[in-house]
Formats: C-alpha cells, structure tokens, sequence
C-alpha cells in the first residue's frame, strides 16, 4: 500500500501533522493523497497520538528531515519548539510549509492555514444568534494547553464577551476530545445548571460526548452547536438534535499542502499564506452543494 | 508505620481469616465511598438525585467491567495493561462484524466478546508459554492492539447507527419507563459472575493460592500455567465486554479511544483493595473502588471546582480513602 | 551393602526401590548413583551431612524434579513422577524440608489445595473442605485452628500443617524431610505417635533429621548418604550414634558429651536488662538479665512466646509495655536496625521467610547486616574486603558453596542456615540473640555452631539462645529461662537445669504464678555497680 | 515448562552469579539492540547515519532519564508513576522560577531539580511512613503534580526564550562545531551516577536486599524505611532533572505534555531487564533499554511504515527481543 517504504522515482513531500487519529486529520491525509496521486507525487503522513506529544512531533520532524525529502509540512504542536528543525530542513535545502495554524518563523514559504478563533467566534455568534442573545451557555473543550483548544475556547469566550452582554458564559470543561469523559462531564454539568440553555464543543469527539451527555439527561431542548464534521454530527444535523457546527476544511487543506510542496520544491513563487476558510452548516445547509466538497464524512 | 511492621504485617494481618478478612476490608472501602458520597450530598443540592445517581452508575460502566475483570489478574499476581486499547479492538470487531458483514446482534455481540477472549488466550500463552513478565506481555498487547483497531477500522469511527437494537444495549431500558441504564445492569450481572468465581470456584481458590504463593501451589500439585491463562483469558472475556458496552453507548466504534482507560481501572482494583503483589483481593471491592473514582469526578464537576484543581483533589482524596482503610483495617 | 538389604529382604519386592539414581545442577552433581530400599512397613531413616543430597532425592520422588538417571519401583512397579500432583496419586507423600504453604490461605485451604472437594463440577464444596479438615485435625489430634490464615502461624505451628497435608490423603510412602526440626519435645512426640499410627503393612515412612536421638527412637533402619552417593544401611537396634555418624561424615568423630559443664565461662556485668516486657497477642510482664559472656538459654514450648520475646526486643514487632537497658542505659527501640545499632542481633528462626535473600549470593547474604557498619567507607562498599570477609566465614563455619557468587536458594537447608549465622558474626554484636539456631543443621555443623556460640561468650558476647531441643539448651546455656504462655516461669542457673525441672516451668499455667525475679547471683548486684564502667568497652565495637 | 519448572527455572538462572548473571543479561540485551539496529541498517539508507543516530540518542534523553532514575526505584521493589506528570511540574516550576521570578540560570536549574526531590520525598514519606502501597502513593502523586502543573502555569506554556543559555542545555553542543547534544551527555553523566550508587554504595546494595526480601532485609538491621525513602528522593531528582532537559529542548514548560511517559520510562527498565518484582537489575541494562524503544521507533518511521501499523510491530518485536532475552538467559 501506499507509505510501505514510498517509490524513491516520485516527488516526496513528507507530512508531520498535529494528529493522526482523529477524523480531521484523517481527512487533511486523504485530501493530501488524493492530490498526491493525481500530481503524481508521494506523501508520507505521521503525527503524535495526542496533541500533547510535543517532543514526540519533534522527533518525527527530525525523522522526517533525516530521510531527506522533497518537501515538508507542518503543522506544529509548539510552533517555537520547532524552530531550531526548521532551521534544519533549511540547511538541507529542504522547503517547509506550514498548515492548520502557523508557524511564527519566516523559514516556512507558505501556510495553508484557517482561522480556529474566528471559526469559534462564528460558532459563538450562532449560538448566540439562536439563543436570542439571552441565556446561560457552557463549553465543553477538547484540550485546555493544546493551540487548537485553546483558540476555539478564547475565540468563542471573546465574541460572547465582546458581543453577547445578555449571555453568560460558565467556565470552560476539558473532556480531552474523549467522548465519554465529555459525556459525563456534560451530565454533570447539566445537573449542576439545570438552567443551561446552550453548550458549545470544541471539536469532534467533545461535540459527540456532549450530545450522548444531553440525550441521556433527556435535555433534548438544548441548543448545543459543535466543530468539525464527520459522519455523526452531520447526522446528528440533520435530525435537529445538533443545532449546527463550524467546520474547516480538511480535504482541501491537505490538497492545498501538497500543491505548495510541489511547487515550493520547484521553486516557484509562492503567497505568503493560503487561507482554506471555514463554514457553518445546519440543518438547512447541512446538504447544500456548496459545502459538499467541504464536509467530510 | 514503621518497616518492623512490615515485617509485622507479613504475620500479624493474618489476625482474621483471608476471606473475613477481605469483607472487612470492603466495608472498610464502603466507608470511604460513603463519607465521600456523603460530604458531596452535604456541598451541593445538585450530586443527591436520582438522575444524578444513575449518571454516576453509568460512568462507572466501562472502567467497571474492565476493572472487575483484572481484577483476577491482579489477584493471581499478574497485570494486565491491554485492558484499553483492547477494549477499542473488540469494539471496532464488533463493528467490522455487524456494520461491515452485516452479520446479526446475536452473533456479532457474542463474537466480539470472545474475541477479547482471544487477546487474554495470547496474553496468557505469553506469559506461561513464553514465559514473559505480565508487565511486558500486556504492554506489547497494548500496543498491537491499539495499531489493530486502527488498521480494521481505517482509522475511522464504525457507526451502529443500520444496527438495530444494539445502542439498547447500553442506553436502553429493561424496565421500559424506569430510567435504569442496562449497562449498569449488565457491569452488576457481570460483576457477580466474577465474584462467584473467584470467591467459589476451584479456579478462584487457585487464583488466590498462586497469587499468595506460586511455588508452593505447583508444590502442592495445581496446573499453575492452567490457572493464568484462565484469569488472562476471563480477563479478555470483560474487555470484550466494556468494548460492547462503550461501544453501544457511543453509537460507534471509536478505534483510539481506550488508551489510558487501564490505568484507570487498575486503579480502581488497587483502591478497592486487592493487592498488586497478589493473593488478596476482591471483586466488591473492585467495584467500590471504581465508584469512589467516578464519584469524585462526578462531585468535583457538579461543584464545578476549576477543572486543573480537580485532578489534585482527586489525588489527595485517594491518598487519605486508602490511608483511613489502612488505619481502620490495622486496628481490626 | 545395600545389595545385601536387598537379597536379605523376603522374597517380596521392597515397598519402594530406589536405584542408581543421578541428579545434576549446573556446578553441582547433588546425587550420584544414589540408592536405597524402603521395606513394608517400616520407618527407613535417611542420614547424611548437610548438603548431601537428601532432599534432592526426595524432590525427584515427589515429582518436583526429574533426574537424570535412576529408576524407582514401587511394589516392583516403575513409577516416574511426573508432578507433585501425579506423584500423590501414585501414592506418595511428603513433608518438605522447605514449606509448601500458601500464607494468605486459611489452614483447611492449605490442606486440601489442589485437591478441594467440588460441587456442580467448577465449585468448591465449602462445607465438606470445612468439614474434612475439621475432622482430620481432630483425628490427628494436633492444636490447629482450621481457619486461621496460614501466614499467622508459627513456624512450629505451619509444620504440623504441613504434617496434616501430608497425611491427609493416606499415602503409601510417607516422606518427611526433617518434620522436627520445628518442634519440641512434646510435638514431637506427638509425631512420632503419629507415624506409628499411620504406618501398617502396607505403607513406609522415609524419615530425614538430623537429630540421632530421635531417630533411634523411631526409626527401622537408618540409610546413609554422603556426597550425593549410598554409604550404608544399618538396622537401628544393631547400630550405634557413632558409627552412622563416622558413615556420614567418613571418618570416626566423637559426638559431644551431652552437656559439658559450660560453668568454667564467668559471666561478667549485665549487658542487657528487660523488665515488664509486654505485646498485645502474647507476651506478658516478661523480665530478665542478660550477661556479658553469658549464653542464656529460653526454653518453652511451642508458641510459649520465646520468638516474640525476642521480636519484641529488637523492635521488629510493637511492644505494649516494659523497659529496655543496654550496658545499664535504658533504651527505646524502634525497629531492628535502632537494635542493631545498640550492639543487638537477632537471628530469626524462619531462614527462608525472614532470614536469607533467597535470590542473592552466599556473599551478599553474608553481609548484609555488617555492610554498612564494617565494609564500607563514607557509604561507598569496600568491596574487596567484603568479599575477604565472607570469604573467611564460609570457611570459618564450612559452608558447603561452590562460591560466594552461588544464590542461596541452592544451598541445603544446612548450609542456608550457617549464611545467615555468619551475618551476624559478621556484624559482632555485644548481644546476639539466636532462634533455633541449628534448625536443619547436621550433626557436624551442629557442633560446629555450638562451639562457635561457645566461642563467641568466650570473647565477651552475650548471646541469647532459643531453641525447642531441650538438650541443646542443656548443653549451652548457663542459665535457662523457662517461658510459658507468653511468661517467664523460671530462670534456672544451669546447675539446677534439668529436663525435668525446664518441663516443670514449661508447662507452668502462669495465671497464678507471678514472674519469679531473675536469679543468677551475680545479676542484681552486678547490674548498678558494673554497667557504667562496663559501658564504653562494649560500646566500643557496636557503634556504627 | 510446567510449573514445577518456575521451580526449575528459578534454580536454572542460579548457574549464574547475581553481578555475572545481571552483566550477562545486559549484553543480551545489548544483542537485541544490535540486531534490531542491524535490521533497519540493512532496510534504509537513512538509518544509519551520525546525523540519525545523534538524531536517536537525542530522542531517548528524557525518556532515559527518568528511566534511570526510576530504576532504583523498581529494584527497591517500588514503582512510581509519579514521573511524567512530575515531570511537567518540574519544568512549569523551571518555568515560575526563571521566567516569571527571573532568577538566574544557576539558581533555577538547581532549585527546579530540589523540586523533583521533594515530589519524590512526599512519595517515599506516604509509602513508608503511612505504609500506602507505591503504586497508590505514585498514582495520587502523578494525578496532584498534573494538576498543579496546570495551576501553577495557568494551563499555558512558559517560554524560556529569554532565560540565556536555558536551550544549550539540551541543544547546544559542548564542542562547538561537533553535532552531539548537551541532553546526551548529560543523560550518560546522570546515569553513570546512579549506575555507581546502585552497585557501588551501601544504599544501593540495600536496594537490592529491600527488593528482594523487605522483611529479612529489616531483621538483618538495616532501616529499610530510610532505604525506600532514599530511592523516591533519588528518583524524585531525575524526574527534576527531566524536566529541565525536556524544556530546555522545547524552550518551553508545557504544563501538560508529561502525562505517559511514566508507562514509557517504566517499560524501558523491564525490557532492560530488571524485575518489576524487584531484586534485580541495572542501570546499564535500563539505557539499553530505553535505547530499544527509540531505535524501534525512529526506524519504522525512517521506513515510513504507516503509524497505524508502527504500533503493531513495536509491540511484536518487543516480545521477541524480550522473549529472545529470556532464551538466551536460560542456556546462559
Ligand atoms: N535447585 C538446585 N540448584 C542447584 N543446586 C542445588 C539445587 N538443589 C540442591 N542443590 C545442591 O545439591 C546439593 C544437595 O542439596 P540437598 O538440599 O539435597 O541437601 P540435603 O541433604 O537436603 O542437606 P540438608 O540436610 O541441609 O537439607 C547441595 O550441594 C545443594 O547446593
Ligand atoms: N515470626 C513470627 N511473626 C509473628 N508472629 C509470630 C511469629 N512466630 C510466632 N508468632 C506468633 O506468636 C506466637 C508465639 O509463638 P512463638 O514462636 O513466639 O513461640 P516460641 O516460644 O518461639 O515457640 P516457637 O518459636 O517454637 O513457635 C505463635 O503462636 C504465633 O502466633
Ligand atoms: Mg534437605
Ligand atoms: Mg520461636
């Protein structure tokens, strides 16, 4: 298959993500492949199991330069830690490419990157929007360190601060992107709030957690909006029981990786930063064709 | 204490009789629960419902079923540290069985869980055949297992969502109306049978014997290799177990969920007062420990104390349940 | 010779027919072509110096081992052990010299284990398991209570369990590899009642100790082995002590006279003075002196309270009650090493539970307690030294090794013993209190040890010693203190100790009785006057 | 091998002197090592370059570190689980002391490595003093020391960007121009050290006795409450000293980055070949151990075998190499 030791012939763009388990970076890896294949190129894709790992993604950044490929991207955990690597890759003559967030170093030639504040601001401005402005909402977060967890939290945190005076907001529970943690901790936290009206999850696992919370609680009058798509919050979309949810787009910013890489490799030109963006969908767009491409199963 | 009663213990403790013994200590461990439980009612007016009840039972369900299935191990002086990852392969053979074969409830249920079995059989073999530390073996298996559920499932959650009947097993009802989780039912039935087991069984005698003391039970002419493989492969059995439990209750197959869930459960053992060097233990008490976790967590979210100062609560807190036990055990 | 006992034994084939059996261990042949034959009916004693190979024949037996070569016919029947399990179904049973107990079990667990009455297949039947090992420790009418946890358990207590294991399912061929070691003179006769009531025509008791008396008392005949090779077979009543123990040894040895007079030593002032010494399970008001260069005997039967005495006294278990003076300071001590410290050693009496670092060498056994105080410099380990040291007690007290590096789990039950006797010569204590210090030991090295305590009070070392073998104590001891249900019933100067007056204070019901004062003329007053000039020379040595 | 062969083999591994027997077993393990190593030498032009194998050394500083220090502790008959997350609160307190107080470098370092002492004096104090069993004690100590951690950073990594000459300790090189980072040769230093304290010193040769019988190790005079303390202290001090390295490589305290290493570091020492029930092993064979683990690891990603699969085989050839091990031993 592909990655058993890839063919030396082809182009090589080596891939060290934040994740590798999770359907978002499962998806960035198709996107990635898929484009791979059709520009003729090989990627090989690695990332830490949690995105804690940090000294575990250096070490497969420094794996990655030492099999010299054609290309490198990045998305790193700890941006400053990776510094000295990229320096690295650098003297290697190895172009970097930075994606999912960036990486503050002049070293990458491109970041294919989306925004996680403003896509939590989004979220928050939804569940404002429906909540009538008023209420008292919660979160449920998949990581408190991690840069990912920590920018959808503050995202969301700042606009309903700054926008949302009649909506208060309870401090931030950390289910660690485990869906049974966050089950339980949204069951706890509806017993202590029986007067919640709105929860917000921070990306997939967090946003399913929190629905199998609210069910087995029987709050099914719970506004609850989610991050990231994947087959069941799509479902749980469509069937109302998830009032909607930000996504980013994976497929397309691992496509967009691969194109820098191979452009980067032959030297072109490239723009400073290549924005993939982020959508809300709900019921009513769930299944519209303009966000087809972008919700990945 | 000092290290003479140590010395002191090895012989003293023997005070009372194993099995008296053991059911002192669990009420010893109800104690702790109790006054936890306790101080919590007392704290907030959220944690003593019924609703909250039931949501701490079905916390307890998956780290439960594991915990209670080590727990044999544990006596029989071994470990087991594939319990989670395990527990997430059974669940994606499940899936693979019902969702990708489409094979039915009755058989895909069934299957998954002797698969577990299958993991504690190589488990076991290694430990006997082989010869290899529990600690390794289990290790090993722990990461085998975790690539395996990632490679049969791609990486990808399963969903039971076309499985009809399966989420019941969990979330459903037996009493249609009365809001009772049947996964909780099933970790109590569970849970039982492997209390009989271990307290009335010839195995579980044997369990206790080669826990306490290996060569004087192959002295005394017990199959010492027969009796591991059997704790290991029970062991499997409730792996394969909690795999339909969390699975039916997630809806799908998480491949990478379960990592970390051994720890857990060991700890649950360990608090509820089975010996890590063996030979002492029960499953009641298993049970109570596992409860004592998740009633903390519960309590310290219903309190909504800062997340960070949870975990350092739940430290203490277990240091002091486990210490009061043994003061109130070496008075007894 | 043996061939002899063959031909001259009837035309039926002997019970059991041992032959030519060999059995190596890497660095060591353990037998050589050893062989013996156990008529119907009898007791055959099997003798021999520590180390030669006893109890490996009978691990071979009982199936723990298989040898290398060797055959073995019961009835004129081969049998080849597969097992331990196996080897009970054929008909054979045995008392290790080690214990084969399970702590954390209960005395009826122990008994049937591996064997436990079923229900419905998978169950065990509780009631009957209680009911069987009620009856059989009535039956054998020995003082156990079924459900107390083996662990707990004297080791005096544990043997007869063993002993009960054992019996328990009517073997054919009884082995008992030192069943006495353990106990005093009354269990033991008990025992050997026992024995006599288990053996009839069809059933055969191998018989291993070391102690001769015994042996003449209960045994048939006495088979003989040395260095892993058949000596001899000699019938009991056509033999004498002196020619089994030359067979055993090689060459002619007197044994000691029974009691030297140990008066010729002078004890001199009091090193050690325990008043009221009291424990919560056992031990009430217990008090005596104890003198510089003076061996003083306990002597009590089993579970009389001698080895929680002495538990008590350095710490190793929590006292309720009494006060302690070293060389006439009085003294809190907390735990083995505060005693050790002070100058005061205990040797325990259960080696392999609570004395020997089974898994480690001869020469780290050795030093363990002497490690800090004598082989190493600002904590780091002279290594050298250490090992010259253990060097010279291995030969010192001919512990058969073949090097210090061997783990001790390897040594004989005999040699074992000398390991941990040296530990504490290496740390040369002004007290040393011993536990059944020639528990397992041989004849020779018995002497041996005797002479080396003898030795050390010599020298100036008080030393305590505990034994269950009255003639032991008769031998050593220039006062014996008598101990009854956790009470001291009499202190007797060795002049006035006889085993008759030690039964008489042995089997003293304390309720009535106070505690006598300690007699000895010189203690009392000795202790005031002398302790304090006394106190730095002694001090000297002990402190770390 | 039936049971009755525990007894045999136990009897078997006698053939050989402990000291011989342990340096015997390290070359095995060496052997394992070499042949894996060998293995990926063969398979990718990449592996076998100085660049890769710094690269390698570079990756086993930590894990290695608090592997050696933890060694004692297993040998003890101990175990702590308290190390990764204490680890992360040693490098957040590195963080608070130079960062935030802005003490110098030479104050900092010290004082955060003392730290680490006093998390292992609190776990030694609890298992002997209050007689709580080590795995209890670490597991309360690794749940406190996670969450002050977070406290104690307010949950956000602490750059030591400012702090000059903080980064050369794990990635300068101590002959400029020579590629080979500051962290290796501190690792080889510290475990020299502890390598000298567990063979050479009174406190080390008592480790051994404490493992392998407390109680007669007890009755032989020696304290062993002080004993046991000593190992935690000591282990406590690498887990600091882990801490500084691992920041001073990421430039930054990340307050929960930690959390897994325990199970990783303690792997290392049993494949290493020092037994979990104590007693037995080294530290040498503990850094061949830690070795294992990296070289697998850095191979099978220079292979870019897919990570699901990288698990799996992990997994595998450990049992081999250990179970290889084991073989070897017993012919030995
Ligand atoms: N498992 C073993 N491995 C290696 N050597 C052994 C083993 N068992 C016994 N030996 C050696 O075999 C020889 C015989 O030991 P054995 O225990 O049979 O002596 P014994 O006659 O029972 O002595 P004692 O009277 O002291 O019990 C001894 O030298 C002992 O060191
Ligand atoms: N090693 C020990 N540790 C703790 N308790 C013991 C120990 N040995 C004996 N005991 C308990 O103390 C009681 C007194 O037995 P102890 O051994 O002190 O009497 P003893 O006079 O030494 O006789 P023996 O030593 O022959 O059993 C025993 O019945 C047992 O319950
Ligand atoms: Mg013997
Ligand atoms: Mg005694």
């Amino acid at each position: 298959g592909p990655g058993w030791g890839h063919d030396h012939e082809l182009p090589h763009i080596a891939i060290v993500s934040k994740g590798f388990q999770h359907q978002f970076w499962q998806a960035v890896k198709r996107g990635a492949e898929e484009e791979a294949e059709r520009q003729g190129a090989g990627v090989t894709f690695m990332g830490p199991s949690t995105e804690q790992d940090i000294e575990a993604q250096l070490n497969m950044l420094t794996n990655a330069i030492a099999r010299q490929p054609d290309a490198i991207g990045l998305a790193a955990l700890d941006s400053r830690a990776t510094e000295p690597l990229l320096r690295q890759a650098e003297e290697a003559g190895i172009p970097v490419i930075a994606f999912d967030s960036g990486v503050d170093s002049e070293i990458p030639v491109t970041t294919v990157a989306t925004d996680n504040r403003a896509a939590a601001a989004l979220a928050a401005e939804h569940l404002a929007g429906l909540l009538g402005g008023t209420g008292t909402v919660g979160l449920v977060v998949h990581d408190q360190t991690s840069g990912s967890g920590v920018d959808r939290r503050d995202g969301f945190l700042d606009w309903m601060r700054d926008n949302a005076p009649g909506i208060t907001v309870l401090d931030p529970r950390y289910g660690g992107g485990d869906q049974l943690v966050s089950a339980d901790i949204t069951k706890a936290l509806l017993a202590a709030h029986p007067d919640l009206d709105g929860l917000y999850a921070s990306n997939e696992g967090s946003a399913l957690g929190v629905l199998r919370g609210v069910t087995e609680s029987g709050r099914e009058d719970l506004v609850v909006v989610g991050f990231d798509s994947g087959r069941a919050q799509l479902d749980a979309v469509r069937d109302g029981t998830l009032a909607g949810a930000v996504t980013q787009d994976p497929l397309d910013m691992g496509r967009q990786l691969v194109l820098a890489g191979l452009a980067a490799m032959d030297g072109e030109e490239l723009p400073a930063s290549v924005d993939t963006g982020f959508h809300w969908y709900d019921a009513r767009t769930v299944d519209a064709p303009h966000l087809a491409g972008v919700l990945y199963q | 204490m000092t290290t003479s009663d140590t010395v002191e213990h090895a012989t003293r403790r023997g005070g009372l009789a194993g099995a008296a013994r053991t059911r002192l200590h669990q009420l010893l461990a109800l104690a702790s629960l109790l006054v936890i439980a306790g101080f919590f009612s007392a704290a907030s007016p959220f944690f003593l419902t019924y609703g909250n009840f039931t949501a701490i039972l079905f916390s307890t369900v998956v780290i439960g079923t594991l915990a209670v299935g080590t727990t044999l191990v544990i006596v029989s002086g071994g470990i087991d540290l594939s319990l989670g990852t395990g527990m997430a392969l059974c669940a994606v053979v499940a899936g693979v069985l019902m969702v990708d074969l489409g094979l039915p409830l009755a058989v895909g249920v069934p299957a998954a869980i002797l698969f577990g079995g299958l993991i504690g059989l190589v488990n076991g073999l290694n430990v006997t055949l082989l010869g290899i530390p529990p600690f390794i073996a289990t290790l090993a298996m722990m990461l085998v297992a975790g690539g395996l559920a990632l490679v049969l499932s791609n990486s990808a959650p399963i969903y039971f969502t076309d499985v009809p009947g399966y989420l019941d097993i969990s979330t459903g009802n037996l009493v249609p109306g009365v809001d009772f989780p049947n996964a909780v039912l099933i970790l109590l039935v569970a849970a039982v049978v492997a209390g009989l087991v271990l307290s009335r069984t010839v195995l579980g005698r044997h369990t206790y014997s080669v826990g306490s003391n290996e060569a004087a039970t192959a002295l005394s002419g017990v199959d010492v290799r027969r009796v591991k493989i059997a704790v290991y492969v029970i062991a499997g059995l409730f792996t394969g177990l909690a795999g339909i439990l969390i699975s039916a209750r997630l809806g799908s197959a998480q491949p990478a969920t379960g990592m970390g869930y051994e720890l857990q459960a060991i700890a649950a053992v360990v608090i509820g007062g089975t010996s890590l060097s063996g030979g002492r233990g029960s499953v009641v008490g298993t049970l109570i420990g596992a409860l004592i976790i998740s009633v903390l967590n519960n309590g310290l979210q219903i309190m909504s104390i800062p997340q960070e100062w949870q975990n350092v609560i739940l430290g203490c807190v277990i240091l002091v349940a486990v210490y009061a036990d043994m003061l109130r055990r070496r008075r007894a | 010779m043996g061939g002899t006992a063959h031909s001259s034994t009837d035309l039926f084939p002997p019970l059991l027919d041992v032959s030519e059996v060999t059995k190596s261990f890497p660095g060591v042949r353990a037998l050589a072509g050893m062989r013996l034959d156990l008529r119907h009916g009898e007791v055959l004693a099997l003798v021999g110096e520590n180390g030669a190979g006893k109890s490996t024949l009978m691990r071979l037996l009982s199936g723990v081992d298989q040898p290398d070569t060797g055959r073995f016919l019961l009835d004129g029947r081969e049998i080849r052990p597969s097992g331990p399990g196996h080897a009970r179904s054929l008909g054979i049973g045995i008392i290790h010299q080690e214990f084969a107990l399970v702590p954390d079990l209960t005395v009826a667990q122990n008994l049937f284990l591996g064997r436990e009455p079923r229900r419905w297949r998978w169950f065990v039947d509780r009631r009957a398991l209680d009911r069987r090992a009620a009856e059989l420790v009535d039956e054998l009418g020995l003082p156990l209570d079924p459900d107390a946890p083996v662990g707990a358990l004297s080791v005096a207590h544990q043997q007869l369990v063993e002993i009960a294991k054992a019996l328990s399912h009517r073997p054919r061929v009884l082995i008992m590899d030192e069943p006495t070691a353990a106990l005093d003179a009354d269990e033991v006769e008990a025992l050997h009642a026992l024995i006599r009531r288990f053996s009839g025509p069809n059933t055969g008791v191998i018989y291993i100790s070391h102690r001769m008396d015994e042996i003449r008392r209960i045994a048939d005949r006495i088979t003989v082995i040395r260095d892993g090779r058949y000596v001899a077979t000699r019938a009991v009543s056509t033999t004498s002590t002196d020619e089994v123990v030359s067979l055993m040894v090689g060459r002619a040895v007197p044994t000691s006279p029974a009691a030297p007079p140990a008066r010729r030593r002078r004890p001199g002032p009091v090193v050690l003075s325990v008043r009221g010494l009291s424990t919560r399970e056992l031990l009430r008001d217990v008090s005596f002196d104890l003198h510089r260069g003076e061996i003083l005997g306990f002597a009590g039967l089993m579970g009389a309270g001698r080895t929680e005495t002495a538990r008590a006294l350095v710490g190793a278990d929590p006292v309720t009650g009494g006060t302690i003076a070293v060389r006439g300071r009085p003294v809190r001590i907390r735990n083995p090493a505060e005693a050790a410290a002070l100058g005061v050693g205990y040797l325990s009496e259960d080696r392999k539970r609570l004395g020997l670092l089974l898994d480690h060498d001869v020469g780290t056994n050795i030093t363990l307690s002497a490690l800090a105080s004598h082989f190493a410099t600002a904590g780091v380990v002279r290594r050298r030294a250490a090992r010259a040291a253990a060097q010279r007690y291995v030969r010192a007290l001919g512990v058969r090794t073949p090097s210090l590096d061997r783990p001790v789990q390897h040594l004989s039950g005999g040699n074992q013993q000398k390991v941990v006797l040296a530990r504490w010569l290496a740390r040369d204590c002004d007290v040393l209190i011993v536990d059944e210090p020639t528990r397992g030991v041989d004849v020779g090295a018995k002497e041996e040890i005797h002479q080396l305590l003898e030795g050390l009070a010599d020298e100036g070392t008080a030393v305590i010693v505990i034994s269950s073998e009255l003639s032991e104590v008769l031998r050593l001891a220039d006062r014996v203190v008598v101990m009854s249900e956790g009470r001291v019933t009499g202190v007797l100067p060795a002049a006035e100790a006889s085993q008759e007056a030690i039964m008489r204070y042995a089997t003293l019901r304390p309720e009535n009785t106070g505690t006598p004062p300690p007699e000895g003329p010189p203690a009392n007053q000795h202790r005031a006057a002398t302790a304090p000039q006394a106190e730095p020379e002694h001090g000297r040595r002990s402190r770390p």
